[in-house]
């Protein structure tokens, strides 16, 4: 049998089977969906390097279900963070109810996305992309009662997205008739300016839902943060990552980067490219400053989230080879450290019940192992050096400064130096400060749980040292699929025109200074002080009487007061509002109902009446 | 006979007008059934006995009768 | 205003409707090759029935007119199953004077000899099983109206109604199997204008008024019982 | 002619008090007025001047010399559905009656919306 | 092997004439005689698939060859509505065995056989008053169903679908009228053959008559008054049977007469309009629905919206995804009904505030449920998906891009309701426990054959397709379906 149709048979039936089989007892649930993964990772990795595709027709349609070196890369991350969580939650979802239904739906998860990447036509592609969107809904809504809302946020959005995708979808299929990447990319120059724009845009929001760009993110936030922990990091680790792939598809393969014809282009990128990149800068941006302000830990990683998709956008719209480099490294290591971060913070969650950042503290002698990783993924995830994070940022700055897209650049580096802000609260408030007595005898997790947060540290370390591997996959897709000309690499060296890093250089110098640091550090400051509660400075402000200053709660409060503005308008009102506003006026269009019987008949004569009068067009 | 046909007329529409005027609903299904009568004959006259025999039999007398069954069991004038 | 809009509308369909009927002249033959002339034609020698609307009624058309049967089969049942009532029902009616006693008395046994008349001779003169049996149904109500204490048998009248439809049904399906179409003619059709001609149409005609009579006289009695 | 402009009024008038007309044994009413405006125009369409009905009660008739039959066994069916539905109808009435005390349509609206 | 296609319409005629006899032999009998009559018809309309794909069955009835006698006409189309019409007849008579307690339940299984009889001849015949003697009796059946609770909610339903529906028949028969009058006949084929020479302004006429009537059995807007309080105020199974037994008939009725009866280009234009706005009103209006029944009811009304514009867009391909819809909205919304019915009586309210947590006291109806609104909500790899599909790309293959947005933009609004529905299912915390009631096997069985159904449509579209590609082909080109009509039995 091939491969492909095979790897899908073995998830979507292990999601069925755990479903069913589930009804019995706990290992076999978990079991056989874990099975189903890791056989499926399996053969997945022996598609490696291969390039088969595998035909049919249904209704009419041609369907190519294909592997190549884009869809290989993305099936990695799906299925390298697929397994990691699905160990991770044999011990975490333990005990939990309707386990059998979040095994179904994180096989379902796993497979529709999988199916998303090896489609070879648009409307494989919409089938798996519909699944998917119904698979994690079915995860948002795992802890029914409080999750309504967010759920339903985030299924009524991303329909619309898909809608207006469908809508492109078809409209290349009118065009064209047929489905078909390879046919679309060829024909894609062919198509009028107004077209591909139109098509452009309609896809650019099909995917820019899923890929949380502002203003389309509201439902991102609250999805991540309902759903189960380790699902939360896959959702924001690989499900926004597809939105990402959509994105990498539409400019690259069909070709919606080099918009044939006459569109102005700025610094070498045509107009939509350009807008899409201030989209991406704007939303890595605002959405940095919006998880400064978050109190709920997974409510501070989506926002994080968001803005992190935003840079890789970015990446993506400049059109060059760096900035499309940087973007898919960039997606790795958005994968790598949202899965540590949000598997870590599960982890928290696993031992003490809460999410709530001003209820945690000093949690670092009780969970030495998720505080290390922690530490890890937020410096990767501010990308400071020496870890891969760093490499992804550089590339990036590095694609901005090419093109000379100067004040993107400086955007960007604003958002990245905000992210520190929250990183550093991200760890202070959890596993530093002072440690509230009842979670005195908090314990560290499980090793099942552990395994895969130090697994992917680790990763993030080697791919710190040496991104070359990683790199060399991209390049092959660039070259391969994508039309680029992939950068010029040396083993661990990143060459471009403005000059080239070593990463391995930066490690040692890194590596170096913060031995040297690490001891002096120790030496001289060998006393440590215990503070009280409150002995925290805002900001600089000198607090006054009157502010309630636990370290927690108003960490950033002048920060939040200046920035205000901002959060008053946010696109998550403006939607309630215009929703609230729309249901409005169908309630008065649904008057036409009157119930009275007399009234329905005067409907039937008026229409009657006015058909007989405009026989002429009928004819 | 078009002479006889024209009254006929005037009359079918006259009891039709009446059927839709009148508040006593009796009254009212009368002039149905004297519409229904004058279509009997029309229907004669154009010859269609077995119709003008049937529109006779269920429309003057059954369809009447029912009526005035219902007028009976809820109420006699129109409010 | 409703009756403003009303007028209106109705002003535009009628002109327009108007309009269209008077393209189709009246009183002349429009259609030469109509199936109406076919039937005709055809009507005496292939069905042997004398009235050609009786002949088109049940055997040309006599599929519609099995529908029909069904239509006021379903009338009156839907009207039995809306006006049911766990309690027995009577009919509410003081007992009409002596002499519409005496005269309902003689003049029930004629009304029903009539309708009997019409619908066995559907087939020759004007008439057949819908009128006989709406005349039929009007000598029971006579009853009905005359005598308070008259009652019809219910479970009488409803088998009649049963074996009645089931006959026209069954009539067709001789014809299925010995015709190869269902109702088909499949009895011999006799001399025109005779009473034992025309095939099955006759023996059609009596089933269909035999259900319409019962029929109707059920749904009247359904109509004037009330809980008392 | 005139038969199409009394089948017409028929309509008309009965189409009237179907959409005026408040009381529900009126609107009833002008349901069947509608259905015999209805009948009148189908046998009027099948008459032609000068022919005789088409029953062959003596052998001296000839086919050639009779209205069109078919509109006549159409009406035939069509009454008849006429009264069902009108029976059926009056049923309705009668309940509603029975639930709502009143025959006014407009005050018997209860779903709407 | 199949037995003479009229005994599908005989027969439970045949039954129900005969039901009051076997009452009174046993209470029994007569619940089980739809079961058995319609599963008859079910067998048929399998039976004759292989046969009607390639050339329409000619059936004639009383020896009459066509146009001078009614025959019945079996083409593809026909046959694949009379075989939706079976199935759902047949799973809601199932229903219907334990689910009806309601006296005088044989008159009920009487009348619900003969609406499904109605609409079967309505889809199978070939004559035009034929049809509309069917349409009479579907319909007069009908509205004495709506009435059968005999609350007084369910006798204004009722009153308000017949007096929408008797007027817009005598529609039909004025177009009837007029078509003979034109024509000189009544068999559709021969109309058709003819009504080329005749006046189109006469023949416009006669369509709008005939699409005025016809359009109230289908649910196009604005002639869909009667629609949500028929749905809701029926019983059940009843309102289940609406959406897929008589509006199919009535749509089925509506696709002949523009497209085989009639050749008016401007005609597809405007049902393809008056499909979006079924589609978009009926959807705004379900979006605001406090009743849980009637939600669906204006749920189904959508649904057939989009019906309407597939056959607006006068393709193969179009057409096919209308039926494909026709099809699964035929299972769905059943399906829906059904378990919606159950979930209201145990709930002990019709509104959809009181169903709260029901999804932790009924889990399987639940489940019907959820599993029913994600079917119509066009999820993969629900059936539902693949019908949308079609139909939103022949929309955009046929230049209507608007038109496509319109009905997404529809079944977003769909999908939120649904959702709401789902979440107060799942989400909310059920009020009080109340002890568990029993669910009838039957109705069990009924709602797990329709959702297999779906499932199957969904992941094996091409099975169902192949079906109805005969069926959209004759409607679309209908000079085969004239040629075998009129050369019948020669």
């Amino acid at each position: 049998m091939e491969t492909i149709p095979l790897i899908l048979l073995i998830l979507f039936g292990s999601a069925l089977l755990s479903y069913v089989i589930g009804k019995i007892n706990f290992v076999l649930k978990v079991g056989v969906a874990l099975a189903g993964i890791l056989v499926s990772g399996y053969y997945f990795l022996q598609l490696y390097g291969q390039a088969q595709s595998y035909t049919f027709r249904l209704l009419g349609f041609d369907i190519i279900w294909r592997i190549n070196p884009l869809s290989w890369f993305f099936g990695m991350l799906i299925f390298g963070l697929g397994i990691l969580v699905a160990i991770f939650s044999t011990s975490y979802m333990k005990n939990k109810e309707r386990v059998d239904f979040y095994c179904f739906a994180l096989c379902m998860t796993i497979a529709s996305m999988f199916g998303i990447v090896v489609s070879g036509d648009l409307l494989s592609f919409f089938f798996f992309w519909e699944i998917m969107t119904w698979a994690s809904f079915l995860m948002v809504i795992y802890y029914r009662y409080e999750a309504q809302a967010a759920g339903i946020k985030y299924f009524v959005m991303s329909m619309i997205g898909a809608y207006s995708m469908l809508i492109a979808i078809l409209m290349v299929y009118a065009q064209l008739g047929t489905f078909s990447f390879d046919a679309l990319a060829s024909g894609w120059s062919d198509f009028s300016v107004s077209f591909q724009i139109a098509l452009f845009v309609l896809f650019a929001i099909g995917f820019g839902v899923k890929a949380a760009v502002m203003p389309l993110h509201t439902w991102a936030p609250d999805a991540y943060g309902m759903s189960p922990a380790p699902f939360s990091a896959l959702f924001s680790g690989v499900l926004s990552k597809m939105g990402i792939y959509g994105f990498a598809l539409l400019m690259f393969v069909f070709g919606a980067g080099k918009l044939a014809g006459s569109v102005t282009t700025i610094h070498g990128v045509a107009l939509p490219s350009y807008i899409l990149a201030w989209f991406g800068a704007l939303t890595a941006l605002i959405a940095t400053l919006i998880a400064v302000m978050q109190d709920d830990a997974k409510k501070l990683l989506a926002y994080s989230s968001v803005g992190q998709l935003g840079y890789i956008i970015l990446g993506f719209s400049l059109n060059s080879s760096m900035g499309t480099t940087a973007a898919l490294f960039h997606a790795v290591n958005h994968t790598i450290f949202k899965g540590m971060l949000f598997l870590s913070i599960g982890a928290v969650f696993y031992r003490t019940g809460t999410r709530k950042l001003s209820e945690m503290g000093g949690l670092i002698s009780n969970m030495p192992y998720t505080f290390f990783v922690v530490l890890l993924g937020i410096i990767t995830m501010a990308g400071i050096p020496p870890l891969s994070g760093f490499v992804g940022k550089w590339l990036i700055y590095e694609a901005l400064l090419e093109k000379q897209m100067v004040l993107l650049a400086v955007v960007a580096f604003m958002a990245s130096t905000a992210a520190f802000l929250y990183c550093y609260r991200l760890i202070f408030t959890i596993f530093l400060g002072q440690r509230p007595p009842r979670f005195d005898d908090v314990k560290e997790v499980p090793w099942t749980q552990r395994a895969p947060m130090l697994l992917l540290s680790l990763l993030t370390i080697y791919l710190g040292f040496y991104p070359y591997g990683l790199l060399n996959l991209i390049g092959q897709a660039e070259s391969t699929v994508m039309g680029l000309v992939p950068m010029n690499l040396s083993q661990s060296i990143l060459f471009n025109d403005l000059g080239h890093v070593s990463t391995i250089a930066v490690m040692n110098t890194v590596g170096t200074v913060f031995v040297i640091v690490f001891v002096l550090f120790n030496t001289l400051y060998k006393r440590s002080r215990k503070v009280g509660l409150k002995d925290i400075h805002t900001s600089g402000e000198v607090p006054g009487p009157e502010i309630n200053l636990h370290y927690a709660t108003d960490f950033y409060q002048p920060f939040s007061r200046s920035i205000r503005y901002v959060l008053e308008r946010s696109a998550d009102r403006l939607y309630g509002q215009f929703a609230n506003n729309l249901e409005g006026f169908f309630d008065v269009l649904r008057y036409v109902y009157t119930g009275n019987a007399q009234t329905y008949a005067l409907f039937v004569i008026m229409f009657l009446a006015m058909l007989l009068m405009f026989t002429n067009w009928l004819i | 006979m078009d002479i006889l046909l024209i009254i006929l007329t005037v009359i079918l529409i006259v009891a039709a007008v009446m059927t839709i005027r009148k508040k006593d609903l009796v009254a009212a299904v009368i002039s149905s059934s004297v519409v229904s009568l004058i279509a009997s004959i029309y229907f004669y006259l154009l010859q269609a006995p077995d119709v003008a025999l049937t529109e006779a039999a269920i429309g003057v007398g059954l369809s009447t009768i029912i009526f005035m069954i219902t007028i009976r069991r809820t109420r006699r004038m129109e409010e | 205003m409703r009756k403003a809009i009303a007028v209106i509308f109705l002003g535009i369909i009628g002109y327009y409707l108007l309009a269209t009927f008077f393209n189709i002249p009246f009183g002349i033959a429009r259609v030469l090759d109509g199936v109406g002339f076919k039937y005709l034609a055809m009507g005496v020698p292939d069905t042997g029935a004398a009235n050609v609307v009786t002949s088109i009624v049940v055997n040309f058309r006599g599929f519609d007119t099995l529908g029909e049967v069904t239509v006021l089969f379903l009338a009156a049942t839907g009207m039995g199953a809306l006006l049911h009532h766990r309690e027995p029902m009577k009919r509410s009616r003081q007992n009409a004077s002596i002499i519409v006693k005496a005269g309902a008395r003689i003049l029930f046994p004629l009304i029903i000899i009539l309708g009997a008349y019409v619908f066995v001779h559907g087939h020759l003169t004007p008439g057949g099983g819908f009128q006989g049996g709406a005349i039929i149904a009007s000598g029971f109500l006579l009853m009905f109206m005359s005598y308070r204490s008259y009652h019809v048998n219910h479970v009488v009248i409803s088998r009649v109604e049963s074996l009645a439809g089931s006959t026209f049904v069954i009539i067709g399906l001789f014809g299925l199997v010995y015709g190869h179409s269902f109702l088909a003619n499949v009895l011999p059709l006799g001399t025109v204008n005779t009473l034992f001609s025309a095939g099955v149409i006759p023996l059609i005609y009596i089933a269909v008024g035999f259900k319409v009579g019962s029929e109707l006289t059920g749904l009247l009695d359904t109509m004037l019982k009330t809980v008392k | 002619m005139i038969y199409y402009v009394a089948a017409f009024s028929l309509i008309l008038i009965g189409a009237y008090a179907v959409l005026v007309k408040k009381n529900m044994i009126k609107i009833v009413l002008g349901l069947s007025l509608i259905d015999s405006g209805v009948n009148i125009l189908l046998v009027a369409l099948g008459y032609i001047n000068g022919k005789t009905a088409p029953i062959f009660s003596n052998p001296s008739l000839k086919a050639e010399g009779m209205v069109d039959p078919v509109p006549q066994a159409l009406v035939l069916t069509a009454i008849v559905i006429g009264v069902a539905v009108t029976a059926l109808a009056l049923t309705i009435v009668i309940r509603l009656h029975d639930h709502h005390k009143t025959l006014d349509i407009s005050k018997i609206r209860e779903l709407k919306w | 092997m199949y037995f003479d296609p009229v005994l599908m319409i005989a027969l439970p005629l045949f039954a129900a004439f005969l039901i009051p006899l076997l009452g009174r032999v046993s209470k029994e009998i007569p619940k089980y005689v739809p079961v058995v009559m319609i599963g008859f018809n079910l067998y048929e309309s399998i039976m004759m698939l292989p046969h009607s794909m390639v050339k329409p069955i000619i059936v004639i009835i009383a020896a009459w060859k066509p146009p001078l006698g009614i025959n019945l006409t079996i083409g593809a189309l026909g046959n694949v509505l009379a075989l939706i019409i079976s199935l759902v007849g047949f799973v809601v008579a199932i229903y219907n065995v334990r689910f009806v307690q309601k006296e005088p339940t044989e008159k009920y299984h009487m009348l619900y056989m003969l609406m499904v009889a109605g609409a079967t001849g309505m889809v199978l015949t070939g004559d035009l008053f034929n049809l509309f003697v069917f349409l009479e009796i579907t319909s007069i059946s009908s509205y004495a169903l709506t009435a059968f609770i005999r609350d007084r909610n369910g006798a204004e339903a009722a009153f308000k679908y017949l007096l929408i529906g008797s007027l817009s028949s005598t529609f039909v028969l004025l177009g009837i009228a007029l078509i003979y009058g034109t024509t000189g006949t009544l068999n559709m084929a021969d109309i058709a053959e003819k009504i080329q020479h005749v006046d189109s302004k006469i023949t416009i006429v006669a369509l709008i008559l005939l699409v005025t009537g016809f359009g109230v059995e289908s649910e196009m807007f604005p002639l869909n008054g009667w629609a949500p309080d028929a749905y809701s105020q029926a019983p059940t199974a009843i309102g289940a049977a609406f959406g897929g037994i008589v509006v199919k008939a009535g749509v089925y009725a509506l696709a002949r007469l523009i497209y085989t009866i009639f050749n008016f280009q401007g005609v597809f234009f405007f049902i393809l309009i008056m499909g979006v706005i079924t589609l978009l009103i009926a959807e705004m209006s379900a979006i605001r629905q406090k009743q849980l029944k009637r939600m669906l009811a204006f749920s189904s009304i959508g649904q057939m919206g989009l019906v309407l514009i597939a056959l607006g867009l006068a393709t193969v391909r179009g057409v096919e995804g209308g039926l494909f819809q026709m099809f699964n909205h035929a299972m769905i919304k059943p399906l829906l009904f059904l378990s919606a019915g159950y979930l209201v009586y145990y709930s002990g309210s019709k509104d959809i505030s009181d169903l709260d947590g029901m999804g932790r006291k009924k889990p399987l109806l639940s489940f019907f449920f959820a599993f029913g609104a994600f079917a119509i909500m066009g999820l993969p790899p629900l059936s539902g998906f693949w019908s949308k599909f079609i139909i939103i790309s022949e929309t955009i293959r046929g230049g209507f891009v608007v038109v496509a947005a319109l009905a997404l933009f529809g079944s977003v609004i769909e999908a939120v309701y649904y959702l709401r529905v789902v979440g107060r299912l799942y989400f909310k915390q059920p009020n009080e426990s109340e002890k568990t009631k029993y669910v009838h096997a039957s109705a069990i069985l009924a709602m797990s054959v329709l959702a297999l159904v779906v499932l199957f449509a969904g992941l094996f579209p091409d099975m169902v397709m192949s079906y109805l590609k005969p069926a959209a082909t004759e409607l679309v080109d209908k000079t085969a379906y004239i040629k075998a009509v009129l050369t019948a039995g020669l």
